[in-house]
């Protein structure tokens, strides 16, 4: 750098920048809100690969690719202003993968993929659209689409009720629990706290993401501290799932399992941690946000507990997205200085 | 009774049974109407298809009446219904000769060069209200097309950072002359096509820095123009529209030295 | 002793900028010499215009009033040197609109008018002779805004003040310029606080500093002295917008100035500490208000630091006394980075509202493009109105302006807090600024309305 | 108590007429406009089907069924829901004239609302009692109400969006009710 007498400096510049202020800005970006995301969900994507394998790998990989492929050619083929760089779309891909079975054909991702992306976010206008979030969007289609597939699930040995005689199912614990209780109406396993341990680390059947709570956990715990989400929908969210487990226990013990295992089975960690705490459809307002997961928490027990699927966050998350509007304009904040009379 | 028998009686009965329930609750809920509102409604189409913006055919006579709504808006009647609502709101139908929007400047990127560059919004009044806009010319379009986005019928685009208005699309609603926030927007005859392309209230020198194409005052047309066809604003010269300029137009356009009298 | 408080009332939303204050926080204030031509705007302060009283080639000493207040919200202007009136012009201010500026040729004398009013005790002068010299010696808020003085101290009937709050926050990034005065010249501020006192004959009487200016408490603590009184410092945590006149007097009082309303409403004044220095000058030494304490700063500044002009100063003449730049200018700013306005050029002068200049090179100014909102909100959990600005930026560029009227985009203070931490980057202030200009333009229309 | 708590939280949430029956879709994609008349719309729906299901069972058990005139249900039906909207109509103009302008041509339009003629044909179908049909009638119409107030909401955001020039108004609002009704069934088989 050379220094400039002070004379020469106004005219003879290249023209300066003049914007309306303010001049300073945080440095916060949608890609780094995307990135600090796509690092915060590696944890579980190592999880997933340690306990999937290759599976995990092709699913993530065909998601992944499929999603910003996809998200290319809609902004292309719409004439807009491309928009992979920001990283929303592999965000999406990952989470839709950590979605799915791990068995699922490479070509029913790919079709979950195309519709999150296509449908669920660039028909609407692209990122910041959507009122629904794509990677749930793509998941529901499939499940709905591909009931089979999407219910087919690796082995896993159950911890059985009497200690020792581990008998291996299909099934994941949420939908053998389902099924038992609806054939012999008893639980078919004790959920003790050797079960928890097992539950929170991942030997479990499910989605391929959403089986390690503890690495989500610490995705989660990296996403709070890098203040890209707010604690209210993840705490709410999973105190909610508890509390109303703990109840239902409490009621009926004989054909309720513990609050601890509503918490670490399924994709409430997924969810609660990623899934509801997406900007886009989740509520603006902190009680807004509370209010969010409070009402993701008792759909998804609701829907555990009574309803066809055996599982319900996805469905939990989606309907509340649909009134996410409606808790914005509810929880609007009274503004400074307002209902208040001047006095006299 | 054979069934046929049977279903005619029970239908006529009930037929009538309702006729009297609503019969009677229309004395009973009368409600007093504008009794202009039922003849608005029988000029207008009755098809409900809601084109105009309202609700169906009841809900536009309702606009019309009370609130002021323009009479051109249904689609289906086309001019015709708009003829006979304003015969019978009594709004003489204006017979002045059409006019056509036309932007007065022509300090487009090449001509009209900016002192800074400009990060925000683009829009132009927000882009005016920013330090008094980028371009070194302070009367000059902006052209951050925020005409072009007000006009219904887009009738005006966007060429080189300046706004040009295409007469034969313009419906003259004069949406963009209120939009402009530097009033450069002008609603002139149709048949009108020599204007002063310029809008700038600065003395010569400072135009001439600004623009290659503006007023420097030199007051040249003045003289040049029949019947002081077009006269001194200040430093602007200005075309008096209500004055005819027929022959002189070529030599005004070759003479003037600030290139700004142009035939559209 | 002193007494030093807490706030009552935490801040509402506000943010943490990076503050850069270490630029010219150790650098004294220097005097700055009169420069070849000064430019000295007729519009100085917020509401009308002064009108200039001389024409071009008179001669005109320092003191001596140039500009007369036009109207009741308006304040004389005053020549900062003695010299020839070479041009009574248009002028561009800082603002970017255009305004009457007399310019002044220094003679080099600096000969002070003779007609100056005598000095004045105030301990013994009432009120109205005190306002009198405060309206006459055209003194301005020095904050920012630059409401005329005299008129926030005279409250209409009816309404009594019972605090008066001395703003030091100063909590824009960059600036240093109040902190220097408050750490050299603490006996001066202190002064005008008890002159201002003494005119609103407020009960309460409150210092505001933030907790990042330790020196300027200490200088302000034994200034002040033995205090008599409902008297304090309050150490505000440092946080942006804590010297926002209505976040300031909400965190020390816990009144909440109502919506359109003024402090004076929850019997509340708060001044500058530079205006009170200015009000000491003017009433315990006749001086008008003639120069001020501005900072001059940036990375491309060679020596940043807070100098005396006076007013009319251009900006390249502040930055010459900084020793001018080095690098490329990529931004001027006239006032801190989040609430200054963007200048074209360094032609503009120095006003009464001149806080500071900074200066920014390219590799900090973010040319961009925003992207749709993500409601994330941020902005929601930043803004120290309790606004929504994500919704309100939605709906006025979708130009539903009535739509953001109900939703109070008058209320909005335009502190930048949303845009500055919007991962979309959408000019939410700007976006702001037109939804205002829509709506008082729609309220002077329907007044217009109703009186014909 | 509890068989008709279930039929009603059947018929607003699993159910849904809009939703997973797909309809009235005409009131539903044109009163989402604002809140307050979505709001109306919803109360004037769940007040003209709960008693149109009343009035339509009396209709078919006490003169239909007697007279052997089961096949002319439909016709019998939209007369006998014709008149009663005309008389809520009536009723309503003159005594809440702000909410029957906010509702404008929408509180006809109920007459020809499919909702309606379905709710009185399942009742009949289904062989529901006089109670049973009211709880359905009034679970039908109140989904009816929360799916028009929830699209409202998302209404609002739609029309901020920035879809392709092609996708933009009506087209949207339906992939969106496509997209919500998927949502919604997540609540299949909540009520068996």
């Amino acid at each position: 750098m050379t220094d400039t007498p002070a004379s020469a400096v106004p005219a003879k510049e290249p023209l300066v920048v003049v914007s309306s202020s303010p001049h300073a800005h945080s440095g916060a970006s949608i890609r780094r809100i995307m990135l600090d995301v796509i690092l915060a969900l590696t944890p579980a994507m190592v999880a997933a690969c340690w306990f999937f394998r290759w599976n995990a790998v092709r699913l993530t990989v065909a998601c992944v690719i499929s999603c910003v492929v996809a998200e290319f050619v809609a902004r292309k083929s719409m004439k807009r202003d491309a928009t992979v760089r920001d990283l929303s779309a592999v965000v999406t891909g990952i989470l839709l993968a950590f979605n799915l079975p791990p068995a699922l054909p490479t070509w029913m991702a790919v079709v979950g993929s195309v519709f999150a992306i296509v449908v669920a976010k660039q028909l609407f206008g692209g990122i910041g659209y959507n009122p629904f979030n794509p990677a749930l969007m793509g998941r529901v289609l499939l499940l709905v689409s591909f009931p089979v597939h999407m219910t087919t699930w690796s082995t896993w040995n159950i911890p059985s009720p009497a200690a020792g005689v581990d008998a291996v199912t299909t099934a994941t614990p949420l939908g053998l629990l389902k099924t038992t209780l609806d054939s012999t109406g008893s639980i078919p396993f004790a959920f003790d706290g050797a079960t928890a341990w097992q539950f929170l680390l991942g030997a479990r059947n499910g989605c391929i993401g959403e089986v390690s709570g503890l690495a989500l956990l610490i995705g989660g715990i990296y996403l709070l501290t890098r203040r890209c989400i707010y604690w209210q929908v993840p705490v709410m969210f999973i105190a909610t799932v508890g509390v109303f487990a703990t109840v239902l226990q409490l009621v009926d013990p004989a054909h309720n399992v513990s609050p601890c295992f509503h918490i670490l089975s399924g994709g409430v960690m997924l969810g609660a941690w990623f899934m509801a705490t997406d900007m886009v459809t989740s509520p603006v307002t902190k009680s807004g946000m509370a209010i969010f997961g409070i009402g993701c928490g008792i759909l998804t027990v609701l829907i555990r507990k009574w309803g066809g699927y055996p599982e319900g966050v996805s469905f939990a998350i989606l309907i509340m997205n649909s009134i996410t509007p409606l808790i914005n304009k509810a929880t609007r904040p009274r503004v400074f200085g307002h209902a208040i009379e001047a006095r006299k | 009774m054979g069934p046929l028998t049977t279903a005619l009686v029970v239908f006529t009965l009930t037929g009538i049974g309702c006729g009297a329930i609503l019969a009677i609750a229309a004395r009973v809920f009368a409600v007093e109407e504008d009794p202009r509102l039922a003849e608005i409604c029988a000029i207008l189409p009755n098809g409900n298809c809601g084109g105009c913006g309202w609700a169906g055919c009841g809900e536009y006579a309702k606009a019309i009446l009370f609130d002021k709504a323009e009479l051109n808006l249904c689609t289906v009647g086309g001019t015709e219904t708009a003829q006979k609502l304003a015969k019978y709101m009594g709004v003489t139908v204006e017979v002045a000769e059409k006019k056509a929007a036309i932007v007065l400047c022509r300090g487009n990127a090449g001509n009209a060069p900016r002192r800074f560059l400009y990060n925000g919004v683009a829009d132009c009044a927000a882009a005016n209200a920013v330090d008094g806009g980028d371009k070194i010319c302070r009367y000059g379009c902006l052209g951050y097309g925020s005409c072009a986005r007000a006009c219904p019928v887009n009738a005006i685009s966007m060429d080189g950072n300046l706004a040009m208005v295409h007469p034969e699309l313009c419906i003259s609603c004069g949406k963009c002359v209120k939009t402009c926030p530097r009033k450069l927007i002008k609603l002139v005859p149709e048949s009108r096509h020599l204007h002063v392309f310029c809008s700038s209230l600065d003395k010569g020198p400072i135009v001439k820095k600004a623009c290659k194409v503006g007023c420097i005052a030199c007051t040249l047309c003045t003289k040049l123009a029949p019947d002081s066809a077009i006269a001194m604003n200040g430093a602007l010269a200005v075309v008096d529209y209500a004055k005819p300029i027929t022959k002189e137009a070529e030599t005004l356009v070759q003479k003037c030295p600030g290139h700004c009298i142009q035939q559209a | 002793m002193t007494q030093i408080l807490k706030p009552v009332r935490k801040a509402l939303g506000g943010i943490h900028p990076a503050y850069h204050k270490e630029l010219a926080r150790d650098s004294a204030v220097r005097e700055l010499t009169v420069p070849k031509s000064l430019r000295v705007s007729m519009a100085q302060h917020l509401g009308a215009p002064a009108k200039a009283n001389v024409k071009k080639g008179d001669a005109v000493l320092r003191g001596q009033k140039i500009g007369d207040a036009a109207g009741f919200i308006s304040s004389p202007v005053h020549a900062p040197t003695s010299g020839k009136v070479a041009d009574v012009a248009e002028d561009i201010t800082a603002a970017g609109t255009r305004a009457q500026a007399v310019v002044i040729e220094p003679d080099g004398q600096d000969q002070w008018s003779p007609s100056l009013p005598p000095a004045m005790k105030w301990e013994e002068a009432d009120s109205a002779a005190l306002i009198t010299r405060v309206a006459e010696s055209g003194i301005a808020g020095m904050g920012g805004a630059g409401f005329p003085t005299h008129v926030k101290l005279s409250p209409p009937k009816g309404k009594t003040i019972d605090t008066l709050i001395i703003n030091g926050a100063e909590c824009e990034p960059f600036l240093t310029a109040d902190f220097r005065l408050m750490v050299e010249q603490a006996g001066r501020v202190w002064t005008g606080c008890r002159i201002i006192r003494k005119i609103l004959n407020a009960r309460t009487l409150r210092v505001a500093i933030e907790d990042n200016k330790p020196e300027a408490i200490a200088a302000m603590e034994k200034a002040m002295g033995n205090t008599e009184g409902d008297t304090a410092i309050v150490v505000l945590p440092t946080s942006y917008p804590q010297g926002a006149e209505k976040q300031q007097i909400f965190a020390i009082t816990g009144r909440e100035v109502p919506s359109g309303g003024l402090p004076m409403d929850v019997s509340a004044v708060v001044e500058n500490v530079g205006t009170a220095a200015a009000i000491c000058d003017a009433v315990v030494h006749g001086y008008p208000l003639v120069e001020r304490v501005t900072t001059v700063t940036g990375k491309p500044v060679v020596q940043p630091g807070n100098i005396r002009a006076r007013l009319g100063t251009s900006f390249a003449d502040l930055v010459a006394a900084c020793g001018g730049t080095r690098g490329v200018v990529a931004k001027v700013i006239a006032g801190g980075p989040m609430m200054g306005l963007a200048q074209f050029g360094m032609e503009v002068c120095t006003t009464k509202t001149t806080s500071g200049l900074l200066l920014v090179p390219p590799s900090d100014v973010s040319v961009f493009e925003s992207s749709p909102c993500i409601s994330c909100g941020r902005c929601v959990d930043a803004c120290p109105m309790r606004l929504m600005p994500c919704d309100l930026s939605q709906m006025l560029e979708a130009e539903d302006y009535l739509g953001a009227e109900a939703m109070n985009v008058l209320d909005c203070i335009e502190c930048g807090c949303c845009a500055y931490c919007c991962p979309a980057h959408r000019p939410l202030v700007q976006h702001m600024r037109s939804g205002k200009s829509r709506a008082m333009l729609r309220r002077k229309q329907q007044q217009a309305e109703k009186k014909a | 108590m509890k068989e008709y708590i279930l039929l009603i939280v059947g018929a607003v949430l699993v159910n849904n007429f809009v939703l997973t029956r797909f309809l009235g879709i005409c009131p539903f994609l044109g009163v989402s406009k604002s809140i307050s008349t979505a709001g109306g719309m919803g109360g004037a729906v769940i007040f003209v089907i709960t008693c149109a299901s009343g009035v339509t069972w009396l209709f078919q058990r006490f003169i239909l069924d007697p007279m052997g005139l089961g096949y002319l249900q439909t016709i019998a039906f939209i007369l006998v829901i014709a008149t009663f909207v005309q008389f809520v109509e009536l009723v309503m103009k003159k005594t809440t004239p702000a909410l029957h302008r906010g509702l404008g041509i929408y509180l006809p339009l109920i007459t020809t609302n499919c909702c309606v003629l379905a709710v009185a044909v399942i009742n009949i179908q289904a062989n529901y009692t006089l109670l049973q049909s009211l709880a359905f009638g009034f679970g039908a119409s109140s989904g009816f109400a929360l799916a028009l107030i929830i699209f409202t909401g998302l209404r609002e955001k739609i029309d901020r969006a920035n879809p392709p020039q092609s996708m933009r108004g009506t087209a949207i609002a339906l992939v969106t009710a496509g997209l919500l009704s998927m949502a919604f069934m997540g609540f299949a088989g909540l009520v068996k």
